[in-house]
């Protein structure tokens, strides 16, 4: 198998890519961890309101060390800072927003997608089981996009035909931004929109599970150096 | 962002023929009357209107009514003072009417906002608002199933605003309002005082503006309780 | 059949008589109309605190005339005033006090009661139908009190062995104050608690639609003059 | 109408062994530390808790649950930086754990405030947490139905309260918070600061007293986050 390590996007990367699709004036919601990274690559221009699941609209940056109250959190449980015009309103409310449809954009983390738009990324089926908000993000959000390496750390492909782990949801995710491609979720499968020049489609589809399908052009995927 | 838009003429241009609108108010209290008139003024055929009740006198929902706006109308209460509008329409079948207990009015329309498709209530278990509804069976006690609500537009009034769609309510004006704010596919706020953002303190807004799509001050709004008791007629 | 005008306890006085069993901090809400009366009879040193569906804890009685604010109204549309530690919150969140067990009395008018606590009082089955939140305050309040004349104008019983109206709820009322007795519904039956002394057993009887059981001692109503 | 309590400890005097206890706050936010610390001091074995988390590290519920208090844990997400009350527990099979969606969790609890004994929710649909409820398809879309959720308890926290039992919250502290005092048959609160009844608005109050059974002041609340930092341990 070819290593793309040399290439591939960093998540940085991914993020910054992931955060140019994001409209002025949406709600958007960023998963913990890598999804996060997002807020930090805001387009130029255009603002973007945060959502936390633990009930917060329009939230900033992390305030200066020292500077926390921890009455302010996000649902990572690191705090934040307000930005002007924010809201507080309790977890039902906050779910409310999410299930009904109130939000843009849901970006989130994924160990699999599958070709239909199955997600699966809160249980690896050991030790203490965890899930969060997870399974209601994937569900309302007018897009449920993904953020993820193309491959696990072994290698093995992260887009498949079929889930093989516990789902988060089904048919959920809308477009994956990957350390090597964006791909959409259309119909049951797989269409590739971009790629890292440097990669064949042969190449891709050899790390890929399920079948890229080409519809029109493929854009190079282009990302700065950050 | 700025969802703030220059008059109520200019926030309900955008409702066409057959739209299902949601307004916002309990009788005479936090009804968006300047909204209901503009949208008078545009005109608009067919609507369906979801409220609690059918419109009082000759302002308000009642002029719509009484312009032969209103196609349908989804209340709890279709009685008032004077509810002639309704009333004469309603009986010569010219108006279509489903009656809905105030409580699961309140909470299909909060279902409609909050993505919960159906849930099951005891209110009208048993009556004859229930009928052909399915029942449901929970820890020896009957329910009806009810369904989500939902509008293409809400007109709502609240009392500060800001460009954000963040919302206060004034007294029992609150009602129905934040409820609508959340099952609208589009929603428009008329509020007596626009604040820049930031001008309403985070713990006191009651709608988030994701709840908002276009807002608009009315610096001093009428009163649908007070108009009736002055015998206004709108247009 | 007895003609009781002469002695039959006027609605201010079957008000009264509800008042008395209202508890020291009760939540409670009052119909529209006639059950509103009770607020004025309201225990000395007990303190109830009211609320009313369109979404208010804790209102007072009516403002003087030109004093009305009507952005503060009952659910009958009348203006109301506020005492201290009064809440405002939205439609939904008022109709989770009542479905929810949070109201410790619902108080009523009624067409008619059946033995088995069926509540009437919505609909003639004639006109332009409207419900309210009858259907509602019928469900989840503890106790479901009806205040009603214990006949119909045309001296028809309105407590009767089955309702022949359009039904509010089902199994619901659980004590009825009428202008000639007070009678709880226990067990699909109608148990006399109390009757106007002036009034046999079999007179009462005589203008109730289903049988008065009666469990030990039937107390003397006794309303003052008001 | 007086609520108040004089302590934490006489508030929680009365949660007997075996009873259903919900505790606001999410992570170290808007947790209830006094009244829970209260509660290990009292002793109560066998609860079950209704929570978004499990504990961190020695303080509060991982306290709780290493004191081997909490026989059941409701929750979404029982990780944390320090998790080992619970872990431990779990993995050993002493402590049960009911495993629900977050928003799911917040609903359900909403659902038994609000007399709504199921509904209908489009969340983990088709996954493992589905198991064995019912689904209901409607408009062409998959649901799954959910029931309520009650408690015989809850401990939350606030920021004002009257002794009407009103109150507010602060900042993100809110989260669980106003949906438990909904649900719980006795909602004991803590706040930070006890006003007279009418000191706080009518218009701002987020908890109205109905849903609140006694209340006392904590002056100068214990922050869950802070304690871990500190490398606190109860008792």
């Amino acid at each position: 198998m070819t290593d793309f390590a040399e290439i591939k996007l960093s998540n940085a990367q991914i993020a910054w890519r992931a955060a140019q699709d994001i409209e002025d004036g949406a709600y958007v919601n960023l998963g913990i961890g890598f999804p996060e990274m997002v807020a930090q690559y805001q387009v130029e221009g255009r603002e973007a309101i945060y959502h936390t699941e633990n009930g917060v609209l329009n939230f900033g940056a992390a305030p200066a060390e020292g500077e926390e109250d921890w009455d302010l959190i996000n649902a990572g449980k690191k705090a934040i800072t307000l930005k002007d015009g924010a809201a507080f309103f309790h977890h039902a409310d906050s779910f409310a927003m999410v299930r009904g449809g109130h939000l843009d954009v849901a970006i989130l983390g994924a160990f699999q997608v599958a070709q239909n738009g199955d997600l699966a990324n809160w249980s690896t089926g050991k030790g203490v089981p965890a899930v969060g908000g997870a399974m209601d993000l994937v569900h309302g959000a007018k897009r449920v996009a993904v953020v993820t390496d193309h491959v696990t750390k072994k290698g093995d492909p992260k887009l498949v035909a079929e889930c093989t782990m516990p789902l988060t949801g089904v048919g959920c995710v809308t477009r994956v931004y990957t350390s090597l491609a964006v791909i959409d979720i259309e119909d049951g499968h797989f269409v590739l929109r971009e790629k890292l020049p440097q990669i064949s489609l042969e190449e891709l589809q050899a790390v890929t599970g399920g079948e890229l399908k080409v519809q029109g052009t493929v854009a190079d995927l282009i990302v700065p150096e950050l | 962002m700025d969802k703030s838009c220059a008059s109520a003429a200019e926030a309900v241009a955008c409702i066409p023929d057959g739209a299902t609108v949601m307004i916002g108010g309990f009788g005479g209290s936090g009804g968006p009357i300047e909204l209901i008139h503009a949208l008078i003024d545009k005109g608009a055929k067919n609507l369906t209107v979801i409220n609690n009740n059918a419109g009082n006198g000759d302002v308000g929902l009642a002029a719509m009514i009484r312009e032969d706006m209103v196609g349908k109308l989804i209340c709890s209460f279709p009685k008032s003072k004077d509810p002639r509008a309704f009333t004469e329409r309603y009986l010569d079948g010219k108006i279509e009417l489903e009656l809905v207990p105030q409580g699961t009015l309140a909470e299909r329309i909060r279902a409609g906002g909050a993505g919960i498709p159906a849930f099951y209530t005891p209110t009208s278990y048993g009556t004859d608002l229930a009928k052909g509804k399915p029942v449901g069976d929970f820890d020896g006690r009957s329910y009806v199933q009810e369904r989500w609500l939902k509008a293409d537009f809400a007109l709502v009034k609240g009392e500060l605003g800001d460009p954000m769609g963040n919302m206060t309510y004034r007294l029992a004006a609150r009602n129905f309002n934040p409820l609508m704010c959340m099952a609208a596919r589009h929603t428009i706020a008329q509020v007596t005082k626009l604040v820049p953002a930031g001008g309403i303190d985070p713990e006191q807004v009651i709608t988030p503006g994701i709840f908002v799509n276009s807002i608009v001050e009315i610096a001093n709004p009428q009163q649908e309780e007070v108009l009736n008791r002055e015998g206004a007629v709108y247009p």
